[in-house]
């Protein structure tokens, strides 16, 4: 088990009615992680449209997640 | 430089810093809020960036775009917030001698800033419908413009 | 509208008489006069006009790009008389709903107005010597760059 | 035997050293004006690098002057 902060963006943040927690997971990818969160937090989007960034660098859905690390998972982007 | 700006967009300071003498063509593009969108009447947009990500990925963007482009100076800036009709949403800014490159960059930029830029919109309608735009999923009807229930 | 400006142009005011609700993209094209040209040092530029020509055709070209492209609006101004080093010489600017109209529209405008305004530009060099760009003939030993000698 | 007036820019204006003049010439199109003009001042660029204007609006080289038209002999352009 692993400690990770997770920071949540637009309808994420929306869906979680929060901006940023602590949680302790056994997910060691972003991919797992994503997962357990959607099935708890009912967030509408699935895990092939999320992209994920660890300690503000994008990072591929099956990166090692490490303690400590902070994670924000990236809704389909519409910028411009 | 790219950055996240909470304040509104100043369009001529932004490209006064682009100044240059051996520069010859300078190309801006500025993204507006409208008023319609996939058919349907908008009343105002709220923009929300990761900013550090966003800014990191924005200075990519540039760099690429000074490799790709015989440039002097790119620029861009992209505005957070609730924007209203007609206010400024992003800016880029493009010099270089002649203006095929600065076209083609300016062109590479804002196109590779919508497509990567982790910033996102949400639509308010008339009624108080509201809806991210892009993150309509199958349970939505479909569509980018589908609507959410209206925010608490 | 198209014009010619003896008076320095001024973009924030050009882009603003721009604004319009339905327009979600502008892109503006400005000619900055340069340091160099054809790899040679260019203290300033003397920009003259067949001004009622000039508008007219540029008039023109502005329908011209209307009739090409899905825009919302579309503006230009040439710049006449002595400039120097950085100033603005010509401005166009171009909305539409879309960055694709607007981008291919604006570089429309500017090409053809390059290619087609009875507007001349003659440079000064170093030195007193000046050149009419475009000008040159067979005896001025080629090149659009050849100087002639120093106006009287 | 026709009166015009004749405005010179940029090139053609510093060769023949002055802005607007009225002449009477035999000639019936701007192509035989220009060559008059051409031999009379020494202008350095050839004709097929000239383009006219007559009354403010763009003619072929052979259109047909008439007495009062105003000419303008158009140097090639260098905007923006």
């Amino acid at each position: 088990m692993i400690s990770v902060h997770v920071q949540y963006f637009a309808i994420l943040r929306e869906q979680r009615g929060l901006t940023t927690e602590t949680l302790v997971t056994p997910a060691t990818t972003p991919a797992a992680l994503y997962e357990e969160l959607r099935a708890r937090h009912g967030f509408t989007l699935p895990a092939d449209r999320v992209r994920a960034a660890v300690n503000d660098a994008f990072v591929t859905a099956g990166a090692t997640l490490r303690d400590g690390d902070r994670v924000v998972f990236i809704p389909p982007v519409a910028g411009g | 430089m790219f950055t996240i700006s909470p304040a509104p967009l100043d369009p001529g300071r932004l490209q006064r810093q682009l100044g240059d003498e051996r520069a010859g063509a300078c190309v801006t593009f500025e993204g507006w809020v409208r008023n319609r969108n996939e058919g349907q009447p908008v009343l105002s947009l709220e923009y929300e960036a990761y900013a550090l990500l966003a800014g990191t990925e924005g200075e990519r963007i540039l760099a690429e775009a000074r490799a790709k482009f015989d440039l002097v100076g790119a620029a861009g800036v992209h505005r957070v917030g609730h924007l209203q009709l007609g206010d400024l949403a992003i800016w880029v800014g493009v010099t270089a001698e002649h203006r095929g490159a600065a076209f083609d960059a300016c062109r590479y930029i804002i196109d590779e800033a919508k497509a990567r830029l982790p910033v996102w919109k949400k639509e308010h309608y008339a009624g108080g419908a509201t809806a991210w735009i892009n993150c309509a999923t199958r349970g939505d009807h479909g569509g980018p413009a589908a609507t959410l229930p209206p925010a608490s």
